[in-house]
């Protein structure tokens, strides 16, 4: 047991010294000092109050768009519409956010609960034909990505743009604002919403008469199926949930930081929120981890444009360097077993 | 006083206009040896703030240009928190009285453009690539107010030029995809189109090439873009960011302090400007280039009012 | 009427044969690590690095087969590590594809402006794309129908040639054989003896071998030169038709010529007017609802069955199923 | 000699095998040890098996057989011991060395690819080729003439997923075959097929012995083993307890050998009970996953403390029916009532709620989750049920306590409720279901092939369990292919045959003669339906 963990721990930090390691010797190929990028990542992510709060914010939607994908892996959907869910619950957010005068904070629940409901109503489609037809969810999910991006294009471009303005809605009003938390950062209650619903995923897996079920859909869907659990009920449901959790990671970066919809504003934070998942091995908790990783590496990135001559596609190659071996370090527990058992992504 | 010291900002850098600043910023730093730091904010909008914000704290940067309408909303606040730090924003007027405004006036060379067009459209069957119908073809990068600036005064051109001219346009949604480029432009030229002004960066470089694949006429932009197909690039319609980067670094290093305000670039300054490519130049009639003149002197004369998209 | 008459014509059946080209030769790659049981998210990043090494090997050499070789050999070296990653160390194949998704547009930016000092597009710079094949006598015999088999690059060819050529692999190779036995049942290859580390390690690179002549298509074929992204989710929608087509080369074919003809279609819709944004959804759509209705149990199946249990009803024993529609 | 196969391995070995007792061995094992982490699968183990004889090693679940055969074919890697193949010293890396050497296993979970033919399963690895292209022709006539042969009836041109078990054996047999192997061994082979098919089997392994090949196999039918092996190795907790000839030996003393005591076969002891009718089910139709008619026109009913069985060959309808009482498939005509409540009308779990206990025929899949612990396996169906749930909020501590106990009662192996299922063997596995579904207090139980895979001393345990179950009133269906097991606790017998009720045989009759025709299809007038 400790054995286990001891190994696993250890494969990570392998994993990460390695990608340090590569990501060294392609800083040292552009000519810049290995040391001096790494200290201005770590000054970047974490250099003063700041910055910490910069990385928070930079890791918010990493960690709820995470926990959207974690709510779907427990239920063995694979959504990977996340982006496309961000896209119009940010835009719907807006909408409520600057069509709609209503009393503060019943204008920002009203903007948060619409967010809600465009994402798990963007999924839904996808989500029906997955529990009743069982098609394919990834397929149909990144398909509708690309549809769900260029229809909020044309909503705030032909339908309403802020006159004089760029590709953008009217501002929101003040009274649907998601609270800051400091008054030196746009960091907000996005974070806070973000934790607890990684933990509150968390326990309700684990805790729920309904979360057990789930998770056995997830995992052995004949066996739920047999033991009176409705599953395509449930696939429908979960699918839905993460869909909605999308939905409401585009309302907190709408309602927490832009204070409007700008055309494109938030692309990649599904895949990003995917990756942590996956990395995460689809543990909500673990995801808060993962999404603090990728957010510290993003802010750390924007210093060091700033303040070396790296550039951020040699950050990008790192980060995707650290993924990889991230990922790879299964291979200092499982070497050497056989492969024909194993799980592989079945479409 | 020490060196001029000069950071840049821009998600655009690699596109058409982003390019004819950087070779501006480039050629100021070779002659003055100003210290030049470029930044590229990519397209997450949740990080151009602190992108702003850690500039602006270095504290070192003379000028900074930023480039990029997304970019106002985070410029503003950061331009407010930071009052002493100077910043230059090219290619729009916002309302903050403290900034440097590099202001391009797109529609006239586009109008100049259009009517060039317009011009060799009617011409018809006096040039071997234009065919019968009254038709010309603009294709767009995303659908967004500046592109729409350009399309609107290329129109305006080509119907000033020849009113029973044909404005075809479409758009590609992208700016990096020059196959789609190329298809867009080859279904304009399928339907009868002649003359395809391209105002799409990368993905427009797609319609200068299906321009020589079709043998017929394509028009650049931003900057010269007469190699990419000769015989079948008409002209460019130059936006000059070099110029403006350039002469406003100048007038700092020459210590004209550059102050807040607003400095147009236009037809008048040179700003943008329609040039015929040079193999072209030859076989295009006389009477062409006459009235294509006489066209720039009205616009500078304030006698054809071109009328903003936005 | 003219309205259809303009949108419908040879021309667009010879963009349909263009657009589907590289999506038809990346998706056949994507087949083989389908078949092997892989499911490969990274065809995208293959794409890239094949589409900006064609362009630097065309400027290096001056020939532009050269160029495609280059193109070839690092889309391959990605699928080795892609092997690598996910074959030897059993890592997560859709983190592992998108990291290196990740890694392709950072690196080709890196190299770019390492190599070019600058970004954004390589154009010109000595760059030989691909000639154009003009089969001869083409014209006479099919006159303006000659576009649609006349006047491609070389690399078009060579996708429609392998969607035969794949099925023929598939059923009648060893190597074909073992790649579906190994992705449809892998205990059964690891009892006969059949390395399914090695099988899945060339199908990833059969898979990289044609990711990168889609690449190569891209930026020396299609047009002449590179772009950042220039894959512009090319390597996605090819991803998307080969969970819809399980792989079978026939039905890769049939997704990517409907992807291709709705993408040639809808390009030509903008020229009407049709506000740009939502013409653009026009190939997703398409693509969405060819989906939801395949998957809405196909009609044709039913009938089959039908006769099928007619005819064990009637062998088998004399009554019938009450409320039963087919009486024996 | 047929030369069919045109195999010189054949005529070579052949010629060296003269017959049982006279040659060498084909296979001696010494002092084989494997540990899984502290746990000795086997301990010391010594098999010697001559050539042209068939061998059979039993023993009780997780007594180590599946991991002996595995180091024998070098899927596993013993830690202590040696290996010799023809009487000579061999290092089996891996399955191909086994295979060189002339071995061959039909593993006990089929290793066949549904997509493809016979023939290709057959020749996978070894395809036949010609300018570098598979020669499906020749494939498919050699495989042919190979089955012929030996008398294993497949057509070499169907697809390999259509195929029943029973079939899927024989291609699994043939595999063997072509690649010429001289010793086969067999693992559980006879679990899924039925008696008939089992007997086609013993007269192909027969067939083989003939021909001077040897055959080691795996079971827990000791008839069979009496019928059918020359010599018998029992093994016991990873330890060999003996090697014996079979004709030495009577079924008890080898029961006693297995288990350490005696176990009874014998119909069990019964009171006459005349219960309500608690399922009830008439004209029932239904399809099954090709749409096709899998039931036609069924009718039974379970009373409240009888047992009802039902015989047939697997495949036969009676994986439908189980599901279409489980609500687990829809009826396409008829009704079938539990407690006068039209299950057609009700949910998967509102017939749990109603009052069903199903222990499925297809464990791993439908019956656990293997990557779950013992306890959340022991969770499924009561999860919304107190105390193990209040509010929707799950008490795990109860739910732990509750895996501890079933896993005393019922006598389960396992470190605790926490291990993964998947770490259990198969009998275990079967006895992780059996105590979920037997203690959550339903009236009616759908009983599935309960022993199937499962070794004497648990069948017993079984058995008393089932009719406990009986004594309490319970009503019970059970589905078995074995018929012993139908004989020893059913009441009644239902025949079933191609979607349809042939026959019912009261228990304390059963013939397996007749009851075998009713399986094969044939009608026997005087077994006809007695009305309910
Ligand atoms: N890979 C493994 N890791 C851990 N334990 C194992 C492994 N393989 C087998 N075991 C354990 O070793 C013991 C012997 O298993 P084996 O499969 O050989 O039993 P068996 O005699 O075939 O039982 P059965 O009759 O149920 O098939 C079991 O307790 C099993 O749990
Ligand atoms: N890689 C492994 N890790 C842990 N346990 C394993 C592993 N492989 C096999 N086992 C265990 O070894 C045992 C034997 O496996 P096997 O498939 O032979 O089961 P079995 O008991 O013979 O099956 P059944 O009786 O259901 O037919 C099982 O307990 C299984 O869980
Ligand atoms: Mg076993
Ligand atoms: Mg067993």
């Amino acid at each position: 047991m400790m054995n286990d963990r001891l190994r696993a721990v250890s494969g990570q930090i392998i994993a990460v010294a390695v990608a340090l390691i590569m990501g060294a010797i392609i800083i040292l190929m552009v000519g810049e000092s290995p040391v001096r990028v790494f200290m201005t990542l770590l000054r970047g992510a974490f250099g003063d109050q700041a910055k910490i709060a910069g990385t928070l914010l930079q890791t918010t939607p990493i960690l709820i768009c995470g926990v959207a994908a974690c709510v779907g892996l427990r239920g063995g959907m694979f959504n990977v519409g996340i982006e496309g869910q961000l896209f119009l619950g940010g835009f719907a957010a807006a909408w409520v956010g600057f069509a709609f005068p209503l009393p503060a904070g019943i204008h920002m629940l009203a903007a948060l609960a619409l967010a809600v409901v465009a994402g798990a109503a963007w999924v839904a489609i996808p989500a029906y034909f997955r529990a009743r037809y069982n098609t394919n969810e990834v397929v149909s999910t990144i398909l509708s990505n690309y549809v769900a991006v260029l229809l909020t294009s044309y909503f705030t471009i032909f339908l309403f743009k802020r006159p004089g303005g760029w590709s953008e809605t009217p501002p929101i009003l003040p009274t649907a604002y998601l609270p800051g938390i400091f008054d030196f950062s746009r960091l907000n209650w996005g974070l806070v919403i973000g934790l607890v619903l990684a933990i509150g995923a968390a326990l309700v897996f684990r805790y729920t008469s309904w979360g057990y079920g789930v998770t056995m859909v997830g995992s052995a869907p004949k066996f739920a199926e047999y033991g009176g659990v409705n599953v395509k009920w449930q696939g429908f449901v979960v699918l839905l949930l993460s869909g909605a959790v999308g939905g409401l990671a585009g309302g907190v970066e709408t309602l927490g930081v832009h204070h409007r919809f700008m055309e494109g504003f938030a692309p990649g934070f599904g895949f990003d929120g995917l990756i942590a998942a996956l990395l995460a091995n689809g543990s909500p908790v673990a995801t808060i981890f993962t999404a603090l990783f990728f957010g510290a590496l993003r802010n750390g990135s924007l210093l060091l444009e700033v303040d070396t001559g790296a550039s951020r596609e040699i950050i990008t190659v790192i980060q995707a360097l650290i993924i990889l071996s991230v990922s790879a370090q299964a291979l200092v527990r499982r070497r050497g077993d056989s492969q024909a058992g194993e799980r592989r992504w079945k479409f | 006083q020490d060196k001029v010291s000069v950071a840049a900002i821009s998600g655009y850098f690699a596109q058409g206009f982003g390019v004819s600043i950087v070779n501006g910023l480039n050629k100021a730093k070779d002659e003055f040896g100003i210290d030049l730091k470029l930044v590229d904010t990519g397209n997450r909008a949740l990080d151009y703030e602190e992108q702003f914000e850690n500039l602006a704290k270095a504290k070192q940067y003379d000028l900074i240009f930023v480039m990029g309408w997304e970019l106002v909303d985070s410029l503003q606040k950061v331009s407010k928190a930071y009052p002493e730090q100077r910043f230059v924003f090219i290619d729009g007027v916002l309302d903050n009285p403290n900034m440097i405004y590099a202001n391009f006036a797109e529609e006239q060379g586009s109008f100049v453009a259009g009517a060039l067009a317009g011009m060799i459209e009617a011409k018809g069957s006096e040039f071997p690539k234009i065919g019968d119908g009254m038709a010309i073809g603009f294709v767009g990068g995303r659908d967004i107010p500046v592109i729409r600036n350009f399309l609107g005064g290329y129109e305006q051109g080509a119907k000033y030029a020849a009113p029973d001219v044909k404005v075809n346009s479409v758009f590609a949604g992208t700016f990096d995809d020059p196959a789609k480029g190329s298809e867009l432009a080859q279904a304009l030229y399928g339907q009868g189109a002649d003359i395809v002004y391209n105002v799409a960066g990368p993905t427009g470089e797609g319609v200068m090439q299906a321009s020589a694949a079709v043998d017929k006429y394509s028009i650049g932009v931003d900057i010269d873009m007469c190699g990419t197909a000769p015989g079948n690039v008409l002209a460019s319609m130059l936006k000059r960011g070099d110029i403006a980067v350039y002469t406003l670094i100048k007038d700092e290093v020459e210590g004209r302090k550059v102050t807040a305000g607003t400095r147009t670039f236009d037809l008048a300054s040179g700003g943008v400007e329609v040039k015929v490519c040079d193999d072209i130049a030859p076989t295009i009639p006389a009477d062409v280039m006459a009235k294509l003149d006489e066209i720039k002197k009205a616009i500078l004369d304030g006698k054809i009012e071109i009328a903003k998209a936005k | 009427m003219e309205i259809l008459d303009k949108l419908v014509n040879v021309a667009l059946i010879a963009a349909t044969l263009r657009t589907t080209a590289p999506i038809l030769l990346v998706a056949l790659g994507g087949s083989f690590t389908t078949k092997a049981g892989i499911f490969n998210i990274g065809l995208e990043g293959q794409m890239l690095a094949g589409a900006f090494f064609a362009v630097l090997g065309s400027i290096w050499t001056g020939s532009a087969l050269l160029g495609v070789a280059c193109g070839v050999a690092a889309a391959l070296a990605f699928a080795l590590v892609f092997a690598v990653l996910v074959v030897s160390f059993r890592a997560n194949e859709v983190v592992v594809g998108l990291a290196l998704n990740i890694l392709a547009g950072g690196m080709t930016i890196s190299l770019m402006k390492a190599i070019f000092g600058t970004r954004g597009s390589i154009v010109g710079q000595g760059i030989v794309g691909l000639p154009k094949v003009q089969l001869p006598g083409a014209r006479d015999l099919l006159g303006s129908w000659a576009s649609l088999i006349s006047g491609f690059t070389p690399i078009v060819y060579v996708a429609f040639i392998a969607v035969p050529l794949l099925v023929l692999f598939y059923n009648s190779t060893r190597l074909g054989l073992y790649i579906r036995v190994v992705g449809e049942k892998p205990e059964a290859a690891e009892a006969l003896g059949i390395s399914i580390t090695r099988v899945r390690y060339i199908a990833s690179l059969l898979c990289g071998l044609l990711a990168g002549l889609a690449g190569a298509h891209l930026s020396l074929g299609y047009i002449t030169m590179f772009t950042e992204n220039m894959s512009s989710g090319r390597g996605f929608m090819a991803v998307a038709i080969l969970i819809f087509s399980n792989g079978d080369p026939l039905k890769v074919l049939a997704g990517c010529l409907l992807f291709g003809f709705a993408d040639a279609f809808s390009l030509r819709l903008q020229t009407f007017g049709y506000p740009s944004y939502l013409v653009l959804t026009v190939p997703y759509v398409v693509a969405l609802t060819a989906l939801f209705a395949l998957s809405y149990r196909a009609r044709p199946k039913i009938i089959m069955e039908t006769l099928a249990s007619m005819q064990k009803l009637l062998s088998a024993d004399k009554s019938t199923e009450p409320g039963s529609k087919h009486p024996s | 000699m047929s030369n069919a196969l045109g195999s010189s391995t054949l005529h070579n070995a052949g010629n060296n095998a003269v017959g049982a007792g006279v040659a060498g061995m084909a296979v001696a094992l010494t002092g084989i040890t494997k540990r899984f982490g502290g746990f000795v699968a086997n301990d010391g183990v010594d098999l010697a098996v001559r050539r042209g004889e068939i061998h059979a090693v039993i023993g009780e679940n997780g007594a180590g057989k599946t991991t002996l055969m595995n180091i024998l074919f070098g899927l596993l890697q013993p830690d202590e011991g040696s290996i010799r193949l023809n009487d000579e010293e061999t290092v089996v890396a891996d399955p191909a060395v086994a295979i060189k050497a002339g071995l061959g296993m039909v593993h006990q979970h089929f290793k066949l690819v549904p997509s493809l033919s016979v023939a290709d399963n057959v020749f996978l690895g070894m395809e036949i080729r010609r300018h570098g292209l598979i020669d499906h022709a020749a494939q498919i006539a050699r495989t042919r003439e190979l089955a012929e042969r030996f008398g294993l009836r497949v057509d070499p041109t169907e697809r390999v997923g259509l195929l029943s078990v029973g079939i899927e054996q024989r291609i699994e047999i043939l595999k063997v075959l072509v690649r010429g192997a001289r010793t086969i061994i067999l693992d559980e082979p006879t679990a899924v097929l039925t008696p008939q098919e089992s007997r086609e089997l013993f007269q192909t392994l027969r067939s083989f012995v003939a021909e001077g090949m040897t055959v080691i196999f795996i079971s827990h039918h000791l008839e069979e083993v009496m019928e059918v092996s020359d010599t018998v190795t029992v093994l016991r907790n990873g330890k060999k307890v003996a090697t014996r000839p079979t004709a030495e030996l009577s079924k008890n003393e080898l029961v006693r050998m297995m288990v350490g005591r005696e176990v009874s076969f014998d119909r069990r002891p019964r009171e006459p009970q005349h219960g309500d009718v608690v399922l009830e089910v008439k004209e029932l139709w239904a399809r099954d996953d090709r749409r096709l008619p899998a039931l036609r026109n069924v009718n039974l009913e379970v009373r409240s403390g009888e047992v009802v069985g039902i015989a047939g060959v697997a495949g036969n309808g009676q994986t439908e029916l189980a599901e279409v009482l489980s609500g687990l498939r829809s009826a396409s005509h008829g009704v079938a009532r539990l407690k006068d409540r039209n299950l057609a009308a009700l949910s998967p779990a509102e017939i749990r709620a109603a009052g069903l206990a199903h222990v499925p025929g297809d464990r791993m899949v439908r019956g656990v989750d293997r990557n779950a612990s013992i306890a959340a396996n022991m969770l499924m169906g009561r999860q919304h049920r107190a105390p193990w749930s209040r509010g929707g909020v799950l008490n795990w501590n109860a739910i732990g306590q509750n895996a501890s106990k079933l896993i005393k009662d019922f006598d389960i192996r396992a470190q605790g409720s926490g291990d993964a299922v998947k770490r259990l063997s198969g009998g275990n596995i079967q006895k992780v279901v059996l105590a979920r579904e037997f203690t959550n207090g339903a009236d009616f139980l759908l009983i599935d092939q309960p022993t199937r895979g499962v070794d004497i001393g648990a069948q017993e345990a079984i058995h008393d369990e089932i009719m406990r179950q009986r004594a309490a009133g319970r009503a019970i269906l059970l589905i078995s292919v074995q018929l012993d097991e139908l004989a020893a606790l059913a009441d009644r017998i239902l025949v079933m045959f191609n979607g349809r009720i042939m026959g019912e045989v009261a228990g304390d009759h059963a013939d397996e003669d007749r009851i075998g025709m009713m399986m094969a299809g044939v009608a026997v007038p005087e077994f006809a339906t007695e009305p309910a």
